[in-house]
């Protein structure tokens, strides 16, 4: 990783000297090796705390619609997945494609620090990554997991390692998409009867606290003001006062995004309930592949989605439920 | 000392549930929080930090705090405050403990908050003392000492025991009604355990944090710093900081239309979000970096100047855990905090 | 032998929305050939079965409604030529998605029915208080808010 | 605050024999808001119309509800009263207690119970309201035809007529189109040039009718009324003030090869050229492909021999710029291509001709003058088998799944035809369905079997093949349940007809929808088959779907009325309750703009104040009033809530629904 990390910076470098860019969307160093954050670059001093790693999960093409706002272009580094993102941004005219330059970046997969606490590890000092070994150095200890064990729940069904959009690539090795069949927790959740997978979701949802971080970093809901925000949408709230608002948050949200979700798993990565959102979004994602034909978003920056869209012959809204009768 | 064997834990929950309610850390799909306790709920003293903290459990996420009945054209203001059910608090660590004692301080003063008021007098709360911080915990840094927390009675808890000691005479009567599970005992162990978790809470990552700057007399000067840009542009502008936050008090009282009039209530806000103090005229914080700054200032300046120099952060580290981006309230320690955070 | 009886006393409440030009000159057909359904089914008026945000279905579930109901026209047959078609997607993925969240797939429907199909709207309307009356009361989807103090 | 008051009506006995009207009324005064609440009789009557006027001048209602029939009966009537009163007429809601409550109910009590939920319902939503005002729009008074087929020809004509002005554009050199190809019409058999020659003629002289010939429409802004339409005039290197069509370029002219589409490429002409001797206009077009002075930039024989000194070569396109209050689609059919029916051999061999093909070799202005030789030898066929349906009703892919509707009549005229001129011919018509919907259309088939004996085989032809210079045709008879083989000398394809391709390209221009097959797509297939859900734009012929000749002119008639209708107002009132976006809070994403069927939907580039004396400029929605009809498509696509639908907004539904639920 540090080699792709010294090209990065070279590049940024390159890129703010020679004035083609204004600015460099990246991230910088956290207090630890595993919390990196987003960080706009405008100066070639700034890179000093340039950072790329394996703790650099972050999708960063939703901070082009605030900061590519400002005169001159805006350079981006993105991970494959990221890519799909900024295209529908593109799609939905959020954010223009002239004033950005895509660099496109290498990812092997990032890796999660709530789930090697999950297994154990507290009060971690230090993460070495030796090829597929993870080493956590703590102030109780050292443990080993394997790269697999700690990667991002959004990782282990990455779609694609291929970018959508890119002016160049730093890509050094091979990149594999994930080994778990993306869909495979949905089929498990269909398989269910009604009353278990009302009873998943309660438990799940009533975790819920409404902290709108789900919301916020997904880069689909791009609105200047969302409904519930919005007093004058009828379905305004804040903290969820009653069941049903857990509820209808998320299936709205759901809906909203419907379509133009890119399954870019970031619902999930910012939970702080560990909330399956990702589940939410890829039922609708498994829906539209089904019942209209497979639908990647932000596979294309031009074009209709499918709920903008129609077929004379789609089946009725009755039919979705006849395959579970059979 | 007292101490409670830790399989005989599950009899003495259902033992003070007769009585009291219990709030306790529940495990529920794989998440940590104090939850009302009932039989079969998967309880999690070991967890160090809950999601949420222990507040709700007197400032609720939301609370009905009266109605409006209608009945044609007539309308009628029901209040909806019930008698408040005694109960337990159980497992509060050291940090959290500190957090109630901040927001008594907004919620007690005069105005009295009857609603926070009803709940917190009818409490009883157990600690727990903290035997396996984390790298997010600096406590100490606020003077808390993880190690031996107060309440109305502190515990402390090993692999076979539960410790505990009562405080208060709440705590003397909870230890009397719950007498027949405990035995004498353990005052080595506890001291034992005490030592070293001090050990390791000195070599803690952020044990050292310089607060020095952050007085009253900065106020303007930390105001205009110009790192608030910096530190908070990352910021997505979500209330995740705030609603972990044990110590965060913002609500917003909103109204729901039911069948036959409507509630009143109010729920926990953020000075994250975007419609916070939003008034007739528009927003006086118009940026997230203003709304950022706000929470920060009001966090290590505003708060402390109006209350004898006591924080209103604890260092549970729960903000540093759970922002989706990596920004907290150390990384603005230690830009703005004072000269040995260099 | 109770809960017979009680599930007897159980009636529905339906929100039907239905367009102008088709289901709603439908609805009006079936009441001049004097075809009953039951008076628990009550209709909004949309200009098309497209104007029905999934907003208003939740609305309808939050504040009680036992069953929500959508009617346009045919596919094909649209007053604003393609209104049904979008209105056909977005029933089809909220109504699968709602079941995913263990709402029961019975609360939901869509029928076409057209300005001369009065005796369609009649039997969908009974068929539907019919299936939703043996579902029994929507708990899953009701905000209890609303019927505090009740 | 507001004031509503409600009216309850008996409608005799109809709603009072089971709705219990006094209490509807009486428990409805209880009502937040509800100031005024009675009962009467017939609401509708004069009577009651004034019980209304009055009660809104009295208590000066803000908004009422009538509690009566059904709104698609008595709302505009209710309206008319408000406003006769001085309320805005979009202040008043009806609540159906008539066929959705007591017309449908037995139960006096359960009816009642429901007639005052309703009438909640529609409080809740009039409280709602606002004032709406019916927007205005002014009239171009002149249409566009794309397209100078018959079809563009009659409703250019019948509009002309009107006494408004028509511009004609014409992508070929003439107008005409392919009735102009043709020999004779059915069933009646009467030659194709003569009756339509005479239509192109009036064009030409009509005063009201501008023929932009050689052009082609470039791009159209605007909207129902006010149409802005740029049209490019393609150089035809001929002035056209100046061209006296005396034919001496074609004369002259050495580069005689060029294919002459005309007669679909059965024979040439020169690069200079008139497509056919009644062309309208009479002006000469030169194939810059083709002509020598452009390849070489020697020649300039047709210069030099024009006496009036028309010829131009450095002629370029120009653009003319025109508006518009109505545009009639009129852009007409082309047969198939037939390469994916090798079966046919129609690419192998000659004497496979197409319908349209055999159309030129009957006509006296065509390739042979009007004597029928076979394209390979110019002798006279012995035996001609036509095939019917190649590449219609195709569900296999390689044609189109839909019947081109014309190819029975033609053929059955075809075979008549030769059968006329050349009795020693035989005939044989394969074919799947004979379908003869029309006025005497049976009886010239019938006349077609019957009195010219042709042989009509039921059966689809498998393979044609050239065995020692005969055309063998291999079929089935279906009837006979055999296998046949015809050696014929001469195969005719009834070809299937598709919409002209430039068709794809205008639904993209007028934004009108479009199907599958290329067919513009009508705005309602009953009621409103020859409007285009744009409003504004109309559809006459074959580009709407197959038709004949008489449906075409009847279709561009219909077309012509409409447009009349609509240039004969000089304003034009628009539907109040349309689409309005907020655009504090539009994303501009276009998520909705791809969702409206009308195009109503484009976007703008706006400054927005910012806090702190900032300004940002943003692409939000703009919704044109004019073209909306107020679906609310776009309302439900649009995530933020910006886009809402007056009249039905997203908060009266809303509250609507809030009502009902109330138990």
């Amino acid at each position: 990783m540090r080699d792709i990390e010294l090209k990065m910076i070279e590049r940024a470098k390159a890129l703010l000297e020679s004035g083609e860019v204004a600015r460099v969307v990246g991230w910088k160093k956290g207090e630890f090796y595993f919390d990196p954050m987003p960080a706009v670059f405008e100066t070639v001093e700034e890179l000093n705390d340039f950072v790329y790693n394996s703790f650099c999960g972050a999708n960063l093409s939703k901070y082009l619609i605030k900061v590519s706002k400002n005169p001159g272009k805006t350079a981006i580094f993105l991970k494959p997945c990221d890519s799909f993102s900024l295209n529908q941004l593109f799609k939905e005219h959020r954010v223009i494609r002239e004033n950005i330059y895509v660099i496109a970046i290498e990812c092997q997969g990032k890796l999660s620090v709530e789930k090697m606490k999950k297994l154990g590890v507290s009060a971690i000092t230090e993460v070495n990554e030796n090829g597929e070994e993870i080493v956590v150095s703590s102030l109780y200890g050292e443990t080993k997991f394997s790269r697999d064990e700690v990667l991002l729940g959004k990782c282990e069904t990455c779609k694609s390692k291929v970018h959508q959009v890119k002016d160049e690539e730093i890509i050094l090795r091979e990149m594999q998409a994930g080994k778990k069949d993306r869909f495979e927790d949905v089929e498990k959740l269909e398989a269910m009867s009604e009353e278990e997978r009302f009873t998943f979701w309660r438990e799940q949802l009533s975790k819920c606290i409404r902290c709108n971080a789900c919301r916020n970093v997904c880069p689909a809901c791009s609105c200047m003001k969302c409904v519930f925000d919005n007093p004058a949408s009828g379905i305004a709230a804040k903290a969820n006062d009653d069941k049903f608002e857990e509820q209808l948050f998320h299936i709205i949200r759901a809906f909203h995004v419907a379509g133009r979700c890119t399954d870019c798993g970031e619902c999930s990565r910012v939970c702080p309930q560990g909330i399956p959102l990702h589940l939410l979004n890829r039922k609708f994602i498994k829906d539209i592949d089904g019942l209209y034909g497979e639908y990647q978003a932000g596979e294309t920056a031009e074009g209709k989605t499918p709920l903008t869209s129609y077929n004379e012959e789609d089946g009725e809204p009755s039919d979705v439920f006849k395959g579970e009768e059979k | 000392m007292l101490r409670i064997a830790k399989e005989k834990l599950n009899a003495l929950y259902a033992k003070i549930n007769e009585s009291m309610g219990l709030f306790i850390p529940v495990k529920r799909a794989g998440e940590v929080n104090y939850e009302i306790w009932k039989e079969g709920k998967e309880v999690s003293l070991e967890t160090l930090k809950t999601v949420k903290s222990p507040k709700n459990m007197f400032f609720p996420s939301t609370e009905n705090m009266m109605k409006f009945k209608t009945e044609g054209k007539a309308l009628e203001i029901v209040d909806v405050r019930d008698e408040k059910k005694p109960f337990v608090l159980f497992g509060v660590k050291a940090c959290d403990y500190k957090a109630i004692e901040v927001l008594d301080k907004v919620f007690l003063a005069d105005p009295v908050d009857t609603f926070y008021q009803a709940r917190r007098e009818a409490t009883t709360i157990v600690t727990l003392a903290c035997s396996r911080p984390e790298e997010s915990c600096f406590c100490g840094v606020f003077g808390i000492d993880a190690t031996s927390p107060l309440g109305d009675a502190t515990s402390w808890l090993d692999e076979s025991y539960l410790y505990v000691q009562a405080n208060t005479e709440k705590g003397e009567a909870l230890i009397a009604l719950i007498k027949e599970f405990v035995e004498e005992g353990g005052d080595a162990e506890v001291k034992a355990q005490q030592e070293k978790t001090t050990e390791i809470l000195k070599k803690l990552p952020f044990a050292q944090l310089d607060l020095s700057r952050f007085k009253p007399e900065n106020l303007n000067e930390l105001f205009e710093a110009p790192q608030w840009e910096e530190l908070s542009e990352a910021c997505l502008g979500c209330g995740t900081c705030t609603f972990v936050c044990p110590t965060c008090q913002c609500f917003d009282i909103r109204d729901f239309k039911t069948h036959d009039g409507v509630i009143r209530y109010r729920c926990w806000d953020s000075c994250m979000y975007s419609d916070f103090t939003l008034m007739a005229h528009g927003n006086s914080r118009t940026t997230q970096m203003q709304r950022f700054r706000q929470r920060f200032m009001h966090k290590l300046v505003y708060y402390p100047s109006q209350n004898d120099g006591l924080y209103s952060c604890v260092g549970c580290g729960r903000c540093v855990n759970k922002c989706p981006q990596n920004l907290n309230i150390v990384k603005v320690i230690k830009t703005l905090g004072g000269k040995k955070n260099d | 032998m109770q809960e017979v009886t009680e599930k007897k006393e159980f009636t529905p409440n339906i929100v039907a929305f239905c367009c102008n030009w088709c289901s709603y000159a439908g609805a009006d057909l079936a009441g001049s050939s004097r075809l009953t359904y039951p008076a628990n089914v009550k209709i909004i008026r949309v200009p098309c079965s497209c104007r029905v945000n999934p907003t208003f279905v939740l609305k309808a579930f939050q504040q009680g409604a036992d069953g929500v109901i959508l009617c346009g026209c045919h596919p094909g047959d649209c007053h604003y030529v393609t209104g049904n078609y979008y209105t056909r997607r977005r029933m089809a993925l909220l109504f699968s998605f709602l079941n995913y969240m263990g709402i029961e797939k019975e609360r939901t429907r869509v029928e076409w029915v057209s300005a001369a199909e009065g005796a369609k709207f009649s039997e969908v309307m009974n068929d539907f208080v019919k299936t939703v009356t043996a579902l029994g009361e929507n708990k899953r989807l009701t905000d209890l808010r609303v019927k505090e103090g009740k | 605050m507001q004031r509503i008051g409600v009216f309850i009506c008996w409608c005799g006995s109809n709603i009072a024999a089971t709705v219990d009207v006094k209490k509807v009324a009486e428990t409805i005064k209880a009502e937040p808001g509800v100031v005024f609440s009675d009962n009467y009789q017939y609401m509708c009557s004069e009577n009651g119309q004034q019980l209304i006027k009055n009660a809104i001048k009295e208590h000066n209602l803000t908004g009422i509800v009538v509690g009566a029939c059904s709104p698609r009966m008595h709302e505009a009537t209710f309206r008319k009263a408000a406003e006769a009163a001085g309320l805005n007429p979009y202040m008043v809601e009806i609540a159906n207690i008539r066929e959705h409550c007591s017309w449908i109910h037995k139960d006096m009590d359960e009816a009642t119970e429901k007639a005052i939920v309703l009438v909640r319902t529609a409080i809740a939503k009039v409280k709602l309201n606002a004032p709406l005002t019916a927007g205005e729009s002014p009239v171009e008074k002149r249409a566009l035809v794309i397209g100078g087929g018959i079809a563009g020809i009659q409703a250019a004509l019948d509009i002309a007529d009107a006494g408004f002005q028509v511009d004609i554009v014409e992508k070929n050199a003439t107008i005409g189109g392919r009735m102009a190809q043709l020999d004779k019409t059915f069933p009646t058999l009467d030659c194709s040039a003569c009756i339509l020659t005479p239509k192109m003629v009036d064009c030409a002289q009509h005063e009201n009718i501008d023929i932009l010939s050689y052009s082609e429409v470039e791009e159209v802004k605007g909207f129902v009324g006010n149409f802005n339409v740029k049209i490019r005039r393609k150089a035809r290197f001929v002035d056209e003030t100046k061209c006296t069509g005396c034919k001496i370029c074609m004369e002259k002219c050495p580069s005689k090869k060029g294919l002459n589409e005309f007669n679909m490429n059965l024979d040439t002409r020169p690069a200079i050229h008139i497509p056919f001797a009644q062309a309208i206009p009479n002006v000469a077009v030169i194939d810059s492909t083709q002509c020598i002075k452009f390849k070489t930039g020697k020649c300039g024989i047709c210069q030099k021999f024009c006496e009036a000194g028309a010829i131009d070569y450095e002629q370029k396109d120009t653009f003319i710029e025109r508006k518009y209050g109505a545009i009639v689609v009129a852009t007409g059919f082309k047969p198939i291509a037939l390469d994916n029916f090798n079966e046919f051999g129609y690419a192998d061999n000659k004497d496979v001709i197409t319908s349209l093909e055999l159309e030129r070799l009957m006509n006296a202005a065509g390739p042979t003058n009007g004597v029928l030789l076979r394209p390979s030898d110019g002798e006279h066929p012995k035996v001609v088998t036509f095939i019917q349906c190649v590449g219609s009703r195709d569900t296999s892919g390689c044609g189109k799944p839909y019947c081109s509707k014309i190819c029975c009549m033609y053929t059955a005229k075809h075979a008549m035809m030769i059968r006329e001129k050349y009795p020693d011919t035989e005939v044989h018509v394969f074919y799947i369905d004979i379908r003869t919907p029309g006025k005497n259309y049976d009886e010239f088939y019938r006349r077609a079997v019957e009195q010219y004996d042709v042989d009509y085989i039921k059966g689809m032809v498998g393979k044609v093949y050239n065995e020692n210079g005969k055309l063998m045709v291999q079929g089935s008879n279906l009837i006979d349940n055999e296998q046949v083989t015809i050696a014929s000398d001469l195969v005719v394809l009834a070809t299937a007809i598709e919409p002209e391709p430039s068709v794809r390209k205008i639904a993209t221009l007028l934004t009108a929808s479009i199907d599958t097959n290329n067919f513009l797509t009508e705005s309602h297939a009953k009621l409103r088959p020859v409007e285009s859900p744009t409003a504004g734009v109309y559809l006459a012929g074959v580009c709407q779907g197959p038709k004949d000749i008489p449906e075409t002119v009847s279709q561009a008639s219909a077309c012509a009325a409409k447009v009349i209708g609509l240039l004969a107002k000089s304003k034009l009132k628009t539907n109040p309750c349309v689409a309005t976006p907020d655009e504090a809070m539009c994303n501009g994403c276009s998520q909705c703009a791809n969702v409206c069927a009308y195009g109503a939907i484009t976007y703008v580039e706006k400054e927005f104040r910012l806090g702190g004396g900032k300004t940002e400029v943003r692409r939000v929605a703009s919704v044109n009033p004019a073209v909306c009809q107020g679906c609310g498509a776009c309302t439900v696509t649009c995530p933020s809530g910006a886009m809402d639908l007056r009249g039905f907004s997203s908060k009266q539904i809303m509250s609507e629904v809030e009502a009902i639920c109330k138990k």
